[in-house]
This record gives C-alpha cells, structure tokens and sequence, in this order.
C-alpha cells in the first residue's frame, strides 16, 4: 500500500479537522450560555439585599412608584388610562426572582374609599414552561409561534384574586353575565383589557385573557423594578427640554425636512405621494 | 464570456482607477406585473441589478434596473425595466463616457443567460414547518445547533448523506427548466423624464451636475437604446426586432420625423403593450414607475377594465408627471422606500457627500460578498458620445422575438 | 413649653424623613452601580478561559473572521470596503479585558505579497481616562461633550506601528507629502480613514484622526469578540430570504397588485406574505 496520502484523502482529513473545530464550537456556545447564566445567578444574588434595602426606603417616599409607572414611556401602553386612578394607590412595589427564569411581583395597594376598593396586597408569580401541551387556547397562535414557545419556553401564571374597584362594575367579569348584559360581550372585552384582569392572566389562553400579559410582567421584571431609580429621577428633571435628549420636542421630521425643503410646492407634492402609495386597491 | 469588471475596462479611461459596485438581489417570484389568470401555471420572477461607479473615492453614477421573467407553458418574456439612471456632479474625469457605461452595462444584462435567474428563485411560498424539521441552519436555529449542522456537512462531505442534503436544498427554491422552451422574448421599457435627482437625494443642488432637459434626455436614451438594438451580438436583426416610442399627447407624425428618423429602421410609434385597441392588461406594473401610478388609480376608479391603451395614453398625457415645466417631487419617496440602503443622508454641498456614499455601499456590498471592486480603465472602445441639447416626456420601448 | 408639636414641626419632620430616604436611594443607586462592575468583573473572570479556548479552535477554521466581519451589520460602517481586501487576511483576533474598562485587540495578519503586505501581528491597547488634560485638541469638541468627557471617562490608545499595504501608497500618510502631492490634503484625509490610521488612533486628537476610533475599538469589545460565534451563524443561514425577514425583496408595488387578481388569488394566498414596506438588494 501507497504511504502517501491522494489529494481526496487529504482533502477529507482537512474536512475532518474543521468538522471537529465546528462541533468544538458547539461545545464552547453552550458553554457561554451557562456562563451567561451563572453570571445571571450572581447577579440576583449580590442585587437582592440591596434591592430590599431600597424596597424599604422607598415605603418612606410617597408618590414613588406612581411617579415612576406614570412617567415611564411604554407602561402606559399596556392598560388603559382609567387603571391609572387605582395603580397611583400603589405603596410599595417588588419583584422577586425566584430562578433566572421565574419571579413574583407584589403589589402593596392602599385602599380608596369611593370606589370599594380595599387595601390589598397580591403577589403574582411568573414561571417559565416549554410545555405547550398545557395550553388551553391554541386556535389564535400561529404554527410558528407555537414552535418558538416550544423552543423557548412562555410564562404561565396562576390567576390571583383582587377585588376589583367598583368604577368597574360594568365591565368586572364576576358582575356582568352574559344573561342579563346586553353588551355582554363588548364589556367583557373592556374587563379584560384592565390591569385587574391581568391578575388573572395564565398565559394559556392566547386571545382569551389580558393581552400581552407576559410582555407587562417582564417589563416590571426587566425594567420598571430594576431601573426604577433612574426612571424616577428621569420624571424629577428640572429641565426637560434640554437639546439633545431623546425625550426632546423637536421632530425628527421638522429637522429633517429643513435641509430637503426649498421652497412650499415641494413640501405639498412630498406630502401627497405617501398617502397614494398607501392606497389599497 | 468576460465578467462586469472587464467589459466595463474597456469603456472607462486608459490607466485610470474606478471602483465598480455591482449588487443583483437573489431571483424571487412574484405576485403582479401583469394580469394574468393564475390557473394557468404561470409564474413571474424578479431580480434586480444595481451598478454604481466611484472614482477618487467619490461615487459618480448609479443605475437601477429591473429584470422580470414571465414563464408560461409555451413560452418565456424577458424584461428590462430601467428603472433609474443618476449622477452627482461629482466626477472629477472628463474622460468618462456615462451614456457608454449605461450601454454597456444594459448590453451585459441582456448578454447574461436566463439561466442566472430561473435556477434558483426564492418561491412565493414555502412550508417552513417542513424546511425547521431539516437540518438548514435559518434564522430559528439556535448558534450551537448551527455549529452541528456545520461540523456534520464537514464530516459528511463526499458521503451519500450529502448529497441528499443538496437535493434537500435544492427543494428550497424554485427552477425553471429552459430546455423545454423554444422562444424567449426580450423586452427593455423605460421612462424617460428630466429631474434634479433619482438616486442621489438633492444631488440637484450640486452645480457640477449635468442637468439634461427633457428633450436633450430624451435623445440621450434613444441613440442609447438604438445602439443596443443594433448589436448584432445580442440581436440578430431579423423582422422580428421592433422598437417603438410613445410621447403621450404627441402626433405621430411629428414623434417620426422630429425622433425616429435619424433611428434605423425598426423603430415605430406605438409601444410593447399591444395595439391602440387593446385593453390595459398587457401594461406591466413596475415599481416606481408614473404609469403604473396612473395604472393604479385606473383600479382605483374601475376603469382599468374598460380603457384601451389608445385613451390610456390621452388620459396619461393629463397626469402631473407628464405635464410639461412640472418639477415632481416624488423623488423622496422612492429614496425613502429602498434607496436608503445604497446611500443614506449625504450633504450634496460639498465633496464629502459623494465619499459618504461610497462608504454607505459597504454594508450592502459586503453582504454579497462581491470582491473585486477595484478596476482600471483600458479605453478600447471609448469614442466619442456628444450629448445634444431642449423639453419633454415620453416613452421609448422597443423588443425582440427569437426564433 | 409644648409637648405637642405644631403642624409645621410636623411637616418638617415628614420633610427630613423623605430628605433621609432619597439620600438613602442616592446610596442605593451607589451600591447598584458598584454591582454592576462586580458583575461585570465575575463575567470576565469566568469568559476568559472560555474564550481562551474559542480562540484556539477558531485558528482551525479558514475565513472565520473574514465570514464575521463581513457580514457583521455595523463593521462596515467604520471602514472604507477598499479596506475589506486586507482584513479578509486576519487569520485570528483576540480581544483580552485588562480591567472593566480597559482592554487589548490583538489582530493577526497573513500576508498579501502582492500588496507587499507582510504576515503582522499587532496589538493595539485601549484605556480610559477621564483626565481632559491630556486632549491635544479640543477644538472639535463642544463644552458638553467636554463635560461628558470628563465624567465618563473616555478612551485613548498609543500608536501602533502598522506595515500599510502598496495599494494604499498614494493615501499613506507616511509616503505622502504636502510638498510633492497636489491633492494632498484630499488623500491624507482618505488614508485616515482606513483601518491602517486606526492603529494610529489615540483618542487625544479629536477632528484630526481616524473617526470614531473608540466607536470601532468598543465594536470589537462589546459585540464582534463576544458575540462572534453568532454572527458566523448567522452569516452562514442557508435561507437568508424567510417570510418575515426584513431583508425580503418584496416590493409595495407588486404586493399591491394582488388586489386585482381577486378573481384568481384567494385570501390564504394574501395572507402569506406580510407587507414589506423595504426592498434590499
């Protein structure tokens, strides 16, 4: 037998080689991700005790979290206004991790007298799942989705009892029944949208329950717990025009059409050409 | 066959550097272009190209053309919609012949065999769910899965799993098989219009830039596409070779003797789309074009359905766009759409704008991994192209059948 | 005296009590900061080794850097394409943390005889420093970006010496002179502008160097070294063009002219292809 190795068997052994460095590099990605995760841990761990500390100082600042979810630029997007009235008797607000995954948040509610609703303390909890044999609704998820949920997981949530505020009688889905209510349906729906309906939200009913309900609890969990210093001194700025900021008054738009504009002939056949792009035939 | 690079030596100054950006989007089928009853099998398929020039470092020229497949049973159609063609004023070499770049550059395009398009074209629709149960790496598979899939075509490489795996993503897209077909038709439309830019925003601003009226861009672009036709290495010049001009409300009387005199023979009034009597069917829709605007409306009214291309073309006369002395602005909105990732936010009032937007080409130009940008100019066929001077708008089209 | 105290004592008291608690969030947010780092310093600590061993196997995989920055969707942005000829020859990289802010890029070249380009291995080492004082030009600088400056610190790097390749002769600062070269100025500033000059960069000269050098060095550091093993697979997706990616060829145009075939395309059929407003090429 020949020692020299052909061109082919040459070629393979290279093959080979960078087929191995391929599947190394497998090894070391997964490795990054438990990094990725440790580093999680820790971080949790090392934060909690100054997070509870901070918990109890804030008990001492009235208004904080009312100013700090009232200025916050994408929690309003989740309720409607009306909720704001019942969300300011917030005391006292705090997420717990329970693993890098999972997390409680508790809301400390005062009580307001006008609309029955009592002084109450709820705490939610989030887990995550890759089971999507436990969903309940499928019909409303794409098969797409379905696989992501799968891939990545979802959070599932018990439902939590809150009394509702009495402002809400006509939508709260424990009062209106779909005998006696002409707009049955219309009210539900409104009931469903309001912050108190997110207490129940499972995560396994898509379409059926609060909407979004897992995005609102990972906003509390990603940003509004862990930032909400920086959110309340960013709603205390003296000055809040300053040139430059993000949250400023001039419109990219106005800045952008000085330099394109000569003269108002042009602005007008600009203005126009959009809306005829848009029509639908 | 010589590549882009070294046809275009040939027309560009002796001993001189340029930089060639040539982008070509993947072939994808497509929804529209025409009407056309989808029961009988047909599929249409798009490809765009994009060439662009930099000199000193300085973009000088671009051009954008569209290229569209019609495929039915019997046959297959051709067409080159010229999209947009624009310069900046910022070239510093009076050595460069633009009208010879576009020329040769078209007559590359035509040169190029269907079969660059129809082997592998993105299909209208896939089925995923099968495509993630095989092992393609798509935007769903996670970085480590990747790296296995990786280091198994590595190990499997010469084996017959392999070969299974490029079956499998052969079954990705769609090929059209040329064989069976006898005639491909060949068909090039374009619009021709004076404006201050096309492709590079407020390029108009630029002193430099050589501004054509309508009449003078008119002649450019016909003894342009009279050279094409006339290449006997595209067109064999048999009957069936037709050229023909439009310039809506225009008598035709005065379009022959005043254009298409000085033209060879096959050139005519009228267009590609059928006779005066015909309905609009045959008119493609074109991205971004004034008559497929007007097109549209017609749909909107309901009168697409009823209207012959003899009152498509009075009534088109009547649009703004084809009126005489009107500077349109529908500019901004192409630029907003799709040219923003070939040039984005230059200041034409000075130099750096045209460096900007050569710096601007490297993402898009990378991402197709093109590697020879870098070409020198040989000037072989590099005679003189006078440009002459006046205002209007209209339209030249002209086609070919092979037999 | 009164035992008793007035309202307005008591309003003074509430006032020192939430002048203590804000003070106290002041140290809260502090502390956060400081956990920041730490986490920060453990997540170096434990990628290191990690990365150590990436590094060596990336040695086993031609064009591996090569496939990553060019497709990386920001490289580009910082570097003319003519450049892309010579960093397509970088046959590995390694960025090394030197503190939580300091860092090493270690850039290893083949060599390109015909550009007289030889095989170089070069490193290139970033610092912050929030001393304003050792800027050597200001004059490009606002007062506030001056001031952020100073209160953030910034990055400065020495000069490396960097063997540049024959292609660039007539834009290589060194080979060029103002004496000789009629467009001189024109093409010092063109070689600036090349990855050459950015070896050069020193963070102190503000307007007179390679643009943005901190911009490209943090690049490498916070997203190109860390993330590279999923930008090299993205970079080798063997379907770049799925419904819903945002680089789809679709244009509105056409998408609209489904309408009219009403008679021939039924609503699935419709409903396939999202509207994609954006064409690329």
């Amino acid at each position: 037998m020949a020692k020299e190795m052909s061109e082919k068997d040459i070629l393979s052994e290279e093959n080979l080689k960078i087929s191995k460095a391929l599947r190394d590099l497998s090894d070391i990605e997964e490795k990054l991700e438990k990094i990725d995760e440790q580093v999680n841990k820790y971080r949790i761990s090392i934060t909690e005790p100054v997070f509870e500390e901070r918990y109890n100082i804030i008990a001492n600042i009235p208004n904080f979290w009312k100013t700090v979810l009232q200025t916050h630029p994408e929690f309003s997007d989740f309720i409607p206004v009306s909720d704001f009235k019942f969300l300011d008797l917030l005391k006292n607000l705090k997420v717990v991790m329970l693993s890098s995954t999972d997390f409680s948040i508790t809301f400390q509610f005062d009580e307001l007298k006008e609309s029955n609703f009592p002084a109450q303390t709820l705490t939610k909890t989030f887990k995550l799942t890759k089971d999507i044999t436990k969903l309940k609704y499928t019909s409303k998820l794409t098969d797409e989705q379905l696989e992501d949920m799968q891939e990545f997981g979802f959070l599932t949530s018990e439902p939590i009892e809150i009394t509702w505020p009495s402002d809400y009688d006509s939508i709260n889905p424990n009062k209106i029944s779909m005998k006696t209510d002409k707009d049955f349906k219309q009210n539900y729906r409104a009931g469903m949208k309001t912050v108190f309906a997110w207490f129940n939200w499972t995560g396994l009913k898509h379409g059926k329950e609060f909407p979004n309900g897992d995005g609102f609890a990972n906003l509390f969990m990603e940003d509004i717990y862990p930032h909400c210093l920086k959110h309340y001194i960013v709603a205390k700025r003296d000055i809040e025009d300053e040139v430059g900021e993000s949250d400023s008054e001039v419109e990219e738009d106005e800045e952008e059409l000085e330099g394109f504009n000569i003269d108002a002939i042009n602005e007008d056949e600009q203005n126009k050409e959009p809306s005829q792009k848009k029509m639908k035939i | 066959m010589k590549d882009l690079n070294e046809i275009l030596k040939d027309v560009l100054p002796k001993d001189e550097q340029f930089e060639i950006y040539h982008l070509q989007s993947p072939s994808r089928e497509i929804h529209g272009f025409k009407k056309r009853d989808i029961d009988k099998n047909e599929c249409i398929v798009k490809c765009s190209h994009f060439l662009s020039l930099a000199y000193n470092g300085k973009i000088f020229f671009a051009i954008d053309i569209n290229i569209y497949f019609e495929i039915s049973d019997s046959k297959v159609t051709r067409t080159l919609f010229i999209s947009k063609a624009d310069t900046n004023g910022f070239l510093d070499n009076g050595n460069v012949k633009i009208g010879l770049i576009v020329e040769t550059f078209i007559s590359y395009l035509l040169m190029l065999s269907p079969k660059n398009y129809l082997n592998k074209i993105i299909p209208l629709s896939r089925n995923y769910k099968n495509i993630h149960d095989k092992p393609f790496i798509n935007k769903k598979t996670s970085t480590a899965k990747g790296y296995k899939i990786l280091s198994k075509r590595y190990s499997d490489k010469g084996t017959k799993e392999f070969k299974n795996l490029n079956t499998d993503e052969k079954n990705l897209f769609k090929t059209i098989d040329l064989e069976k077909y006898k005639e491909i038709v060949t068909k090039i439309s374009l619009f021709t219009r004076p404006e201050p830019h096309y492709l590079f925003t407020n390029s108009g601003e630029n002193p430099k830039k050589h501004l054509l009226s309508g009449e003078a861009l008119l002649r450019w672009w016909l003894k342009i596409a009279n050279k094409i036709s006339n290449d006997k290495m595209i067109f064999k010049q048999d009957g069936s070779l037709c050229a023909t001009l439009e310039l809506p409300g225009e008598e035709h009387g005065f379009i022959e003797r005043r254009y298409l005199k000085e033209l060879s023979c096959f050139w005519k009034t009228g267009t590609i789309y059928g006779n005066y009597s015909d309905s609009l069917f045959g008119i493609p829709i074109f991205h971004d074009d004034p008559k497929t605007r007007f097109l549209k409306d017609l749909m909107v009214e309901n009168k697409y359905n009823i209207l012959t291309l003899k009152e498509f073309w009075r009534d088109l006369e009547m649009r703004q766009e084809f009126r005489l002395g009107v500077v349109v602005g529908v500019i901004g909105v192409c630029w907003e759409n799709f040219i923003e990732y070939y040039i984005v936010g230059e200041e034409y009032d000075n130099e750096e704008g045209a460096i900007d937007a050569r710096n601007n080409f490297n993402a898009i130009w990378l991402a197709h991994n093109k590697m020879n940008f870098n070409i020198t100019g040989r000037a072989i066929f590099q005679e003189k192209y006078e440009q002459k001077p006046q205002q209007e708008v209209n339209i030249i089209t002209f086609r070919r059948k092979k037999k």
